[in-house]
C-alpha cells in the first residue's frame, strides 16, 4: 500500500535526477517522456487499488499517524493523480518539439517533473504541513519554468507571479502555524475531529479564513488571481498548459479538502464566502477574456473564470454540488491544458497567437480546426461533451438549493465563455490570415507534427469520451463527493476505526442547520 | 457560392455527396413505418439508458408533431442534400459542410425525438452549433462570421435559458422524461415556479424561432449558402421553438400567461415579418422575412389553444415547410445559373428555366393560399380557428389577414416577376438547372398540389395525430377538406386574395414608402446588437482595466486589504476577542535580555521599513535576523538558531553581492500613499497579534511531541529529536525541503545563465 | 583574484578545515545540534571562500563535478535512502539500521551505527552544498 | 514571553507589509525576509515556548529526564527557513536580472506582460 501512494512522488523526482544527469543529450527528453509514463502507469495502479478498497493510506517511515507523515488517498485524490498523469505524459511529448536544447540544457525536464512530483505531493499527503512543503516544491519549480528562457515578458510576469505567490505562501504557512498552536496536531484526518474540540470556535472560523486566502491566491479566485492572468502567457507553451491544467487545481483541491475535512465547523459563515467568491470569479475572470485579444491570455482568463465553477460546487456544499466540482476539477484540467496546446500549435504555424495577426487556421489546418472545437466547445459548456455535463450539474445543484441567481450567474458566464470561444474561432480560424500566409499543418517536420498532435488529439479524444458517455464519471463522482461530505472512511483509513468523531460530520451538521 | 458552383461541376461531391444523400433517404425511410401506428393513435415510446444516475436518458416519443416533424426532416433533408451536391460539390469544403449538415441533421432529428428533456436540450444545442458552423460557411467574408456569431449568442442565449427551465420543470415534475411530463400538466400549472418555467422555456423557443424582438438573426443567418437556408432556416432549425411550444403545450398551456404571451408575441411578428418581407428586394431576403411571418403565425394558434387552433397549426405548418423549403431551393438555383437574386433585374426566366418555374410557381400559389393547392386549406383553417375563438378573436384574424395579403404579394415578387415578362439581362446567361437541383423544387410542389387535392392524407397521417398530441387530447376528430361551403373563412379569403393582388400592383411604390418609413424608425435591432455587444467589451474592458491593472503593488495592495478585511470581519462576527489577557504571566521571569532582544528586533524591522539608504536596510535585516536567532537560543532551539545565523549570513551576503548592481531604493515615487500604506500594514500587523495572542490563550496539546521524545532514541536511534524528527519522523518534508532548494538552485541558474544582460541569451554556453 | 600566495595557501587549508568541520557536524547531527543541511552550509562556506581568493573558475576546477550536478545527485541519493527501505517490506523512509560492533546485551551500546536515516542525511548535505555553490558561482561569474 | 512575542510579531509583519507595498521590487524581497521571520516565530511561538532546555535526549537516557522544549515546532521552523531561503534566493535572482534587463526595479514600469491597452 505505501508504495502504490508514494510512487506517484518518487517516479517523479527520479526522473528529474536522471533527465538532469543526462540533459546534454536526447536521452533527457526521453527519460522524461518515459518518467511521464511510468507515473501514469503508478497513478493508474493507485486508481485501481483506490476503486476496490475505498480510501487507503500508509504512513511514511511506518510511524503511526497522527505523528508521522500520512500518505493517503481518497478518490478525489486518486483521480487527481491520474489527470496529473494523463496531462503530464501530454505535455512531456509534446514539449519534445516544444522546447529547445538551449532549455532543456538549463534542466527544463528536471524542472517539470518536479512540478509533477509536487503537484502529486500535494494530492497524496494527508498532513498539513508536508502539504505546504509540496505547495513550495510546485512552486519553485513553477517559478524555474516560467522564466525559462528569459525573455522580457517572462521576467515581468515572472515578478508578478513569485511576489504574489510568496506572500499566499507565507499565509498558508502562519496558518499551518496557528492551526498547530490550537489543536497541536497536523494529520489532516486528526484535525478534523481536533478543531472540534477547541475551545474557541470563532478563532478557528478566523483561521479557515486565512486559510480560504491562502489558497485563495493559489486557485486564482477573485479578488486574488492577479498573478494568473499577468503570467501565465509568457513562457513557452508546455509550461502554459501544464500551469493552466494543473497548478491553480491544486489549490482548489486544496480548498475543497480543508474545507470538506477540517474547516466545516461553521459551514454557514465559510460556505457562505465561498459562494461569493465563486460568483465573483465567475463573472470577472470571463469578462477579463472578453477584453483579451491574444489567445493565450483569454484562455488565461477563463481559467479564473472556470475556478469559480469549481468553488461554486464547494460553496453550495451539497451532495451534487461536491458531484459537479469534482466532475468540472477533472474535466476542466484536460480541456484547458489541451487548448493552450492547440494555441501552441497555431502559434507554430500562424506565426502569433495574437488574433488580430493571424487567422485561415479553418481553410488551411481543418484537422487543427476540429481539435480546437472539441476542446472550446467542451469548455464553452455545449452538449454532449464533458464541459456540459459539469456545467448542467453545478447549475442544477444550484437550483435546487434554490441559489437562483448563482445559477444565473453560472448561465450567463457560460453564454461569455462561447462568445470568447468564437471569438478565437472567428479570428484565429475563420478569418484569413492578414498577411496571406497559409498556416498549414504540413509547415511542420513530421516529427514536430507527430509530436505536436498526438497529445492533442489524445486529450480530445478523452474530453469526448468523457461527453458521450458521462454515466461512469458522474458515478465516480457522486461515490467521490460522498467521501467528501462524510470522512469517516478517510478518518478510519488514517487513524483506525477507534478515532472516529462522535461529532456530526459536515453533512450532517448542514442538515442539522436547515 | 455561385461563382464556385459556375465552373460546371460533374462530380456530385464525391463519395460525401452519395453519403449525405442516402442518409437522410434511410432515415425517411425507416420513420416511414411509424406512420401507421400513430396514425391509428399509439405513440411509440423506446427508451435507452445514458445517464441513469442523473434521470437522463435517450429516451425516444414518436407521437404525431414528432413524427410529422422528423419525415419533414429528413424528407427535406434529403433533397437539400442532393440538391447540395450540385450546387457546392466543387467546394473544396464541401466535406466538412456535409459534416456540418449530418451533424445538425442528427441534432434535430433527436431534437424532435427526445422524450427527455435533458436529452432534448443536447441536441437542441447541437443543433445550434452545427447551425454557427453552417451560416459561417463563407468564412473568408465578415458578414458571414457576424450573423454566425449572431446566431449563436442568440439563440444560445435562449438555450441557456431553456435549461435552466427544464432542470426547474424536471424538479417539479419529479422526472425530465416528457411521456411522464406532460400527463401532470395540472400539477405543474399549479406550482409556484410555473411562471419562471414558462418565461424560461419561452426565451428559448423565441430565440429559436426568432420570434419578435430576437427575430434579427434570422434574415442575416441568410449569409448561409442557400441549401443551408432552405433546410435550417425555413423547414427545420428555427422550427424547433415552435416544436417546443407545441410540445410543452398540454403541460404548460392553457392559461392566461401562456396564451398572451404567444398569441401577442406571435401576431406581432407575423404582420411585422410580412410587411418588413415586401419591402426586400433581395428574393432571398423576401423569403427569410415569410418565413418569421410563418414562425409567427404558428407561435400564435398554439397560444391561441384551442382544437381548431391546434389543427390549423398543424395544417399550416407542413403546408409551410413544403413551399417554403421549395422557394429557398428556387431562388437558390436561380442565384446559381443567373448570378443574381435582385427582384428589380431578374425578369422573364420561364422560358430559359421551365422546370424551376414550374416548382417554383406551384409553391408560389401555395403560399399565396390559391386553391387546390394545400395552401389554400393551411389558411382557410386558420381562418376559421381564428373566427372561432372566444377572446382575442379579432387580433388573431386580423393578423392572420394583414399576413396572407402580404403573402400574397411576397409570393408575386417571389416568383412571379423574375419568371414572367420579358427576358432581362443577368450577370450570366440564364438556363436550367441540373436535375439534382430541380427535382426538390418539383417534388414538394407534387406534394402541395397532391395533399391539396387529397386533404384526407394529409389529415390521417400527419395533421391529425399531430393534433392530438398538441392538444393533448386523442378523442379530437380532425377533419380536413379543400371546400365545403360559403362561409366567414372563404370569403376572408376571397378579401385575401383581393387585398394580395392591389397590394401587389402597388408594392414597388409601397416598398420606397417602407423603405423611408423604416429608415425613419430610431429602435434598429441589428445595430441595436452591435452596440449591445460593444458595450459587452466595453465593460469587459472598464472592468479588467480596474482589476487587472497591471499595476503589482496595487494587486499585493488588494491582497493584503482582503486579508484584513476577511480576519477582521470574521474576528468581529464571531466575537473571538472576548477573553482577558494574563499579562503578568506572561512578564513574569523576564530578563533583560529578553527586553534587549525585543527591542533589539523591533527596531530593526521599523528600520527596515522606514530607511531609504539600502546599506542601513541591510544592517537593519541582519539586525532583525540575529535577533530572531537569539531568540531560538534563549528558547533552547540550537538547531535552528545555528541554521537561522547560517541562513542570515547568507541572505545578507547575497543581498549585498547584488546590491552592487542594483540602483538605490528611490522612495520618493511612494510618498503620496505612504499613510494609506502604512494604516493597512498596521492594521495587518495588530490582526495578526490578536489572532496569535487569541491563539495563544489555550494551551497546547503536546501528545505528538511526547510521542517522539519517547520514541526518538528507543526506536529512532536518535538523542537529537529535532534532528530525528526531520531525517526520520517527518523524513518526507526535509525531502521535499531539499528538493526546494536544488530547483531553486537549478532557477537561479537558468535566470543567470539563461538570459543575458539586456536580452535573451541565443546560445547557451555549453558546460557540460 | 588577489594574486598573494599566502592567501591563496591560506584558503586552501581553510578550506579543508571548513570541509573537515562540516563532515563533523553533518555526522553527529543525529544526537547533537548539527545535521546535514547545517553541515552542507559549512562545507559550501568554505568554497565559497575559494572562490572568494582563486575565483570562479578555479573553484570549479576544484570540485570537479558541476556544482548543480553534485545537488542532483544529492536529491538522488536522498530518495534512494527513502525508498531503500522497499528491500525491507517497509514504507518509504522507514529507517534501516546496522549497529557495526555493538555489543548485543547492552541496550546502549549501538556500535558503530550505519542507517539509511544517514544516507539520507548524506543527499542533505550534497544538496545544499552544491545548490549554494551553484547560487554562488554563477552569481559571481555573473559580478 | 509568548504574547511579547506576539506583539513583536505583529511590528515584524506591519514592517514587512509596509515594505511589500512599495513599487520597488527590492523593498518587497526586505519585506518578505521579515515576514518570513515573523511566520517562523509564529509556528515557533505556537509550540509554546520552554527556557533552557534543548530537546536533547542525554546520554544514558532514553527519553528527556525533564521537560524540553518542543521539538516539533522546532522542525517545522528549521524546514520553513530552508525553504524560505531558497524561495528568497531565487527572488533575489529574478529581481538583479529584471533589472537588468528591464532597466527598473519600479514595478509600476513593468508593463510588459500586460501593456497599458488592453482590450479590442
Amino acid at each position: 500500500m505505501s508504495w502504490v501512494l508514494a510512487s506517484p512522488i518518487i517516479i517523479p523526482f527520479a526522473t528529474a535526477v536522471l533527465a538532469f544527469l543526462f540533459r546534454a543529450g536526447p536521452e533527457g527528453r526521453w527519460i522524461s517522456v518515459l518518467g511521464s509514463a511510468a507515473l501514469l502507469a503508478a497513478s493508474a495502479i493507485l486508481m485501481v487499488e483506490v476503486l476496490d478498497q475505498g480510501v487507503i493510506a500508509a504512513q511514511m517511515g511506518e510511524w503511526a499517524a497522527p505523528f508521522g507523515i500520512t500518505l493517503v488517498a481518497d478518490l478525489l485524490s486518486a483521480v487527481m493523480v491520474v489527470i496529473t498523469g494523463i496531462t503530464g505524459l501530454a505535455v512531456s511529448v509534446y514539449a519534445l518539439a516544444d522546447i529547445e536544447d538551449r532549455k532543456e540544457k538549463l534542466g527544463y525536464h528536471a524542472l517539470f517533473q518536479v512540478l509533477l512530483a509536487g503537484v502529486c505531493g500535494a494530492f497524496l499527503t494527508g498532513d498539513i504541513f508536508n502539504l505546504y512543503v509540496w505547495f513550495e516544491v510546485m512552486l519553485i519549480a513553477s517559478f524555474g519554468l516560467l522564466i525559462l528562457g528569459g525573455q522580457k515578458i517572462q521576467l515581468d510576469g515572472g515578478i508578478k507571479y513569485v511576489t504574489l505567490n510568496l506572500v499566499s505562501t507565507i499565509l498558508f504557512l502562519s496558518g499551518v502555524g496557528l492551526l498547530y498552536g490550537m489543536t497541536g496536531t497536523l494529520n489532516m484526518a486528526d484535525l478534523h475531529g481536533a478543531v472540534r474540540e477547541v475551545e474557541n470556535q470563532g478563532l478557528l472560523t478566523v483561521i479557515a479564513v486565512m486559510f480560504m486566502i491562502a489558497f485563495g491566491v493559489k486557485a486564482a479566485v477573485f479578488p486574488l488571481f492577479f498573478w494568473l492572468p499577468a503570467s501565465y502567457h509568457t513562457p513557452a507553451i508546455s509550461v502554459s498548459a501544464i500551469f493552466a491544467g494543473l497548478l491553480t487545481k491544486v489549490g482548489v483541491y486544496a480548498l475543497i479538502r480543508t474545507f470538506t475535512l477540517i474547516f466545516t465547523t461553521d459551514v454557514p459563515y465559510t460556505h457562505t464566502i465561498l459562494l461569493w467568491v465563486a460568483g465573483f470569479t465567475m463573472v470577472t475572470g470571463v469578462l477579463g477574456a472578453a477584453a483579451m485579444n491574444d489567445m493565450r491570455r483569454i484562455l488565461s482568463f477563463h481559467i479564473v473564470s472556470q475556478i469559480g465553477y469549481m468553488i461554486l460546487g464547494l460553496a453550495l456544499y451539497t451532495p451534487l454540488a461536491i458531484v459537479g466540482a469534482v466532475f468540472y476539477l477533472v474535466h476542466h484540467i484536460i480541456v484547458k491544458a489541451n487548448l493552450f496546446l492547440v494555441a501552441g500549435v497555431a502559434q507554430r504555424i500562424a506565426g502569433s497567437t495574437d488574433l488580430d495577426r493571424i487567422g485561415g487556421l479553418y481553410r488551411y489546418a481543418p484537422f487543427l480546426g476540429l481539435l480546437f472545437l472539441i476542446p472550446a466547445f467542451s469548455l464553452a459548456g455545449f452538449p454532449p461533451l464533458s464541459g456540459f455535463w459539469a456545467k448542467y450539474v453545478l447549475v442544477k445543484a444550484s437550483l435546487d438549493a434554490e441559489s437562483y441567481i448563482i445559477a444565473a450567474a453560472a448561465l450567463v458566464v457560460g453564454l461569455l465563455t462561447i462568445y470568447s470561444m468564437t471569438k478565437i474561432w472567428g479570428y484565429a480560424f475563420w478569418k484569413p490570415h492578414p498577411a496571406g500566409v497559409e498556416p498549414r499543418l504540413s509547415r511542420l517536420s513530421p516529427r514536430d507534427r507527430a509530436a505536436l498532435l498526438t497529445p492533442i488529439a489524445s486529450l480530445a479524444v478523452l474530453t469526448c469520451i468523457i461527453g458521450f458517455f458521462p454515466e461512469p464519471f458522474v458515478q465516480f463522482a457522486e461515490r467521490s463527493a460522498a467521501q467528501l461530505l462524510d470522512p469517516t472512511d478517510y478518518i478510519v483509513a488514517v487513524l483506525g476505526e477507534a478515532a472516529v468523531p462522535a461529532a456530526p460530520t459536515g453533512l450532517a451538521q448542514l442538515e442539522a442547520t436547515e | 457560392m455561385a461563382k464556385t458552383g459556375a465552373e460546371v461541376p460533374r462530380v456530385y461531391g464525391g463519395p460525401a455527396g452519395w453519403i449525405s444523400v442516402a442518409i437522410p433517404a434511410a432515415i425517411f425511410a425507416f420513420m416511414l413505418q411509424f406512420v401507421a401506428p400513430v396514425a391509428a393513435g399509439q405513440p411509440v415510446l423506446l427508451g435507452l439508458d445514458w445517464v441513469p444516475s442523473m434521470d437522463i436518458r435517450l429516451s425516444v416519443l414518436i407521437d404525431g408533431l414528432s413524427l410529422t416533424f422528423a419525415l419533414l426532416i429528413s424528407g427535406i433533408g434529403m433533397l437539400v442534400t442532393l440538391y447540395s451536391t450540385k450546387y457546392l460539390g466543387t467546394h473544396p469544403e464541401y466535406p466538412r459542410f456535409v459534416l456540418f449538415l449530418m451533424l445538425f441533421m442528427v441534432g434535430m432529428l433527436g431534437l424532435v425525438l427526445a422524450d427527455n428533456l435533458i436529452a432534448l436540450f443536447v441536441f437542441w444545442e447541437i443543433t445550434t452549433i452545427s447551425s454557427y458552423l453552417l451560416i459561417g460557411f463563407s468564412s473568408d467574408e465578415a458578414k458571414s462570421r457576424r450573423s454566425a456569431l449572431q446566431a449563436l449568442l442568440v439563440t444560445g442565449t435562449g438555450g441557456l435559458a431553456l435549461l435552466a427551465g427544464m432542470i426547474l420543470l424536471g424538479n417539479v415534475a419529479g422526472s425530465f422524461e416528457l411521456s411522464v411530463i406532460l400527463q401532470q400538466g395540472d400539477a405543474i400549472r399549479a406550482h409556484p415556479l410555473y411562471v419562471p418555467i414558462v418565461i424560461l422555456f419561452l426565451a428559448g423557443a423565441f430565440t429559436k424561432s426568432a420570434q419578435f424582438p430576437f427575430h434579427f438573426w434570422l434574415p442575416n443567418a441568410m449569409a448561409a449558402p442557400t441549401p443551408v437556408s432552405a433546410y435550417l432556416h425555413s423547414a427545420t432549425m428555427v422550427k424547433g421553438g415552435v416544436y417546443l411550444m407545441a410540445r410543452m403545450n398540454p403541460a404548460l398551456g392553457e392559461t392566461d400567461l401562456w396564451f398572451w404571451a404567444l398569441v401577442i408575441a406571435g401576431g406581432f411578428t407575423t404582420v411585422f415579418a410580412s410587411i418588413l418581407a415586401v419591402r426586400q428586394t433581395d428574393i432571398k431576403q423576401v423569403l427569410a422575412y415569410t418565413t418569421l411571418m410563418a414562425l409567427g403565425a404558428l407561435t400564435l394558434f398554439i397560444g391561441a389553444g384551442t382544437a381548431d387552433a391546434i389543427k390549423g397549426m398543424m395544417t399550416f405548418l407542413v403546408v409551410h415547410s413544403l413551399y417554403k423549403a421549395a422557394l429557398f431551393l428556387m431562388i437558390g438555383i436561380v442565384d446559381h445559373e443567373t448570378g443574381t437574386r435582385d427582384v428589380d433585374t431578374l425578369r422573364g426566366l420561364g422560358r430559359k428555366m421551365p422546370l424551376t418555374f414550374l416548382g417554383g410557381a406551384i409553391a408560389a400559389l401555395s403560399m399565396a393560399g390559391i386553391p387546390p393547392l394545400v395552401g389554400f386549406i393551411g389558411k382557410e383553417f386558420l381562418y376559421k380557428a381564428g373566427l372561432g375563438l372566444d377572446t382575442a378573436s379579432l387580433w388573431v384574424t386580423g393578423c392572420i389577414f394583414a399576413a396572407s395579403a402580404l403573402m400574397f404579394v411576397a409570393a408575386g415578387i417571389s416568383v412571379l416577376r423574375p419568371f414572367t415578362g420579358k427576358l432581362a439581362p443577368t450577370p450570366q446567361a440564364p438556363h436550367e438547372g441540373p436535375w439534382a437541383m430541380w427535382i426538390g423544387p418539383l417534388l414538394l410542389g407534387a406534394f402541395s398540389l397532391g395533399f391539396g387535392l387529397f386533404p384526407d392524407t394529409i389529415e390521417a397521417w400527419l395533421v391529425a395525430p399531430g393534433t392530438w398530441a398538441v392538444y393533448g387530447d386523442y378523442g379530437y376528430s380532425v377533419d380536413l377538406y379543400l371546400f365545403r361551403e360559403v362561409n366567414a373563412a372563404f370569403l376572408l379569403s376571397l378579401a385575401t386574395f383581393a387585398t394580395g393582388a392591389v397590394l401587389y400592383a402597388v408594392h414597388r411604390p409601397m416598398r420606397d414608402r417602407l423603405g423611408r418609413l423604416f429608415e425613419a424608425n430610431p429602435i434598429k435591432f441589428d445595430p441595436g446588437w452591435d452596440r449591445v455587444l460593444d458595450g459587452l467589451k466595453a465593460l469587459a474592458a472598464w472592468q479588467t482595466n480596474i482589476l487587472q491593472s497591471g499595476v503589482l503593488q496595487r494587486y499585493i495592495f488588494t491582497i493584503f486589504l482582503t486579508l484584513a478585511v476577511g480576519i477582521g470581519a470574521t474576528l468581529w462576527a464571531r466575537d473571538v476577542l472576548n477573553f482577558s489577557v494574563d499579562w503578568t504571566g506572561d512578564l513574569d521571569g523576564l530578563l533583560f535580555k529578553h527586553w534587549a532582544v525585543l527591542i533589539f528586533i523591533t527596531s530593526g524591522a521599523i528600520l527596515t521599513a522606514l530607511t531609504s539608504s539600502r546599506m542601513t536596510a541591510i544592517a537593519a535585516l541582519g539586525v532583525v535576523g540575529i535577533g530572531v536567532a537569539l531568540i531560538f537560543i534563549m528558547f533552547s532551539a540550537p538547531d535552528v538558531a545555528i541554521t537561522q545565523l547560517l541562513v542570515e549570513t547568507l541572505v545578507v551576503v547575497l543581498v549585498a553581492v547584488a546590491m552592487l548592481k542594483l540602483p538605490h531604493l528611490g522612495l520618493a515615487k511612494d510618498r503620496g500613499r505612504r499613510p494609506v500604506h502604512a494604516a493597512l500594514a498596521g492594521t495587518v500587523g495588530v490582526l495578526v497579534t490578536l489572532v496569535m495572542v487569541a491563539v495563544l490563550q489555550g494551551d497546547i496539546d503536546r501528545r505528538i511531541t511526547d510521542y517522539f521524545e519517547v520514541a526518538s532514541w528507543p526506536e529512532a536511534y536518535g538523542r537529537n529529536i529535532v534532528n530525528v524528527i526531520l531525517v526520520d519522523f517527518r523524513a518526507i518534508d526535509t525531502f521535499g525541503e531539499i528538493a526546494v532548494v536544488v530547483i531553486a538552485a537549478l532557477a537561479a541558474y537558468a535566470l543567470l545563465r539563461g538570459t543575458r544582460y539586456g536580452a535573451p541569451a541565443d546560445k547557451e554556453e555549453d558546460r557540460t | 583574484m588577489i594574486n598573494s600566495i599566502i592567501l591563496v595557501a591560506a584558503t586552501r587549508l581553510l578550506t579543508a578545515l571548513l570541509l573537515l568541520f562540516s563532515i563533523f557536524m553533518l555526522l553527529r547531527g543525529h544526537n547533537l545540534p548539527g545535521g546535514g543541511f547545517i553541515g552542507g552550509l559549512i562545507g559550501a562556506t568554505g568554497y565559497v571562500l575559494y572562490a572568494i581568493a582563486q575565483g570562479a573558475e578555479a573553484t570549479r576546477r576544484a570540485l570537479r563535478y558541476e556544482p548543480q550536478n553534485i545537488a542532483m545527485v544529492g536529491l538522488g541519493i536522498a530518495l534512494a535512502a527513502g525508498v531503500f527501505a522497499a528491500f525491507f517490506g517497509d514504507a518509504f523512509f522507514t529507517g534501516q539500521w546496522w549497529f557495526a560492533g555493538a555489543d548485543p546485551s547492552d541496550p546502549d551500546d549501538k556500535g558503530l551505527p550505519i542507517s539509511s536515516v544517514l544516507v539520507f542525511d548524506i543527499g542533505v548535505y550534497l544538496v545544499v552544498f552544491g545548490s549554494i555553490l551553484t547560487l554562488v558561482l554563477a552569481l559571481e561569474e555573473e559580478v | 514571553m509568548e504574547l511579547l512575542i506576539a506583539i513583536m510579531v505583529g511590528v515584524l509583519v506591519a514592517a514587512s507589509v509596509y515594505l511589500m507595498l512599495a513599487r520597488n521590487v527590492l523593498r518587497f524581497l526586505f519585506g518578505l525576509i521579515l515576514i518570513s521571520n515573523a511566520a517562523n516565530l509564529i509556528i515557533f511561538a505556537s509550540g509554546r515556548l520552554t527556557p533552557e532546555s534543548p530537546p536533547l535526549i542525554p546520554a544514558g537516557a532514553d527519553a528527556p529526564v525533564e521537560l524540553v522544549a518542543n521539538a516539533l515546532p522546532q522542525a517545522l521552523v528549521l524546514t520553513a527557513i530552508v525553504i524560505g531561503f531558497g524561495l528568497f534566493a531565487f527572488a533575489l535572482t529574478l529581481v538583479y536580472r529584471t533589472y537588468q534587463n528591464l532597466g527598473t526595479l519600479n514595478s509600476d514600469e513593468m508593463r510588459l506582460a500586460e501593456p497599458e491597452e488592453t482590450g479590442k
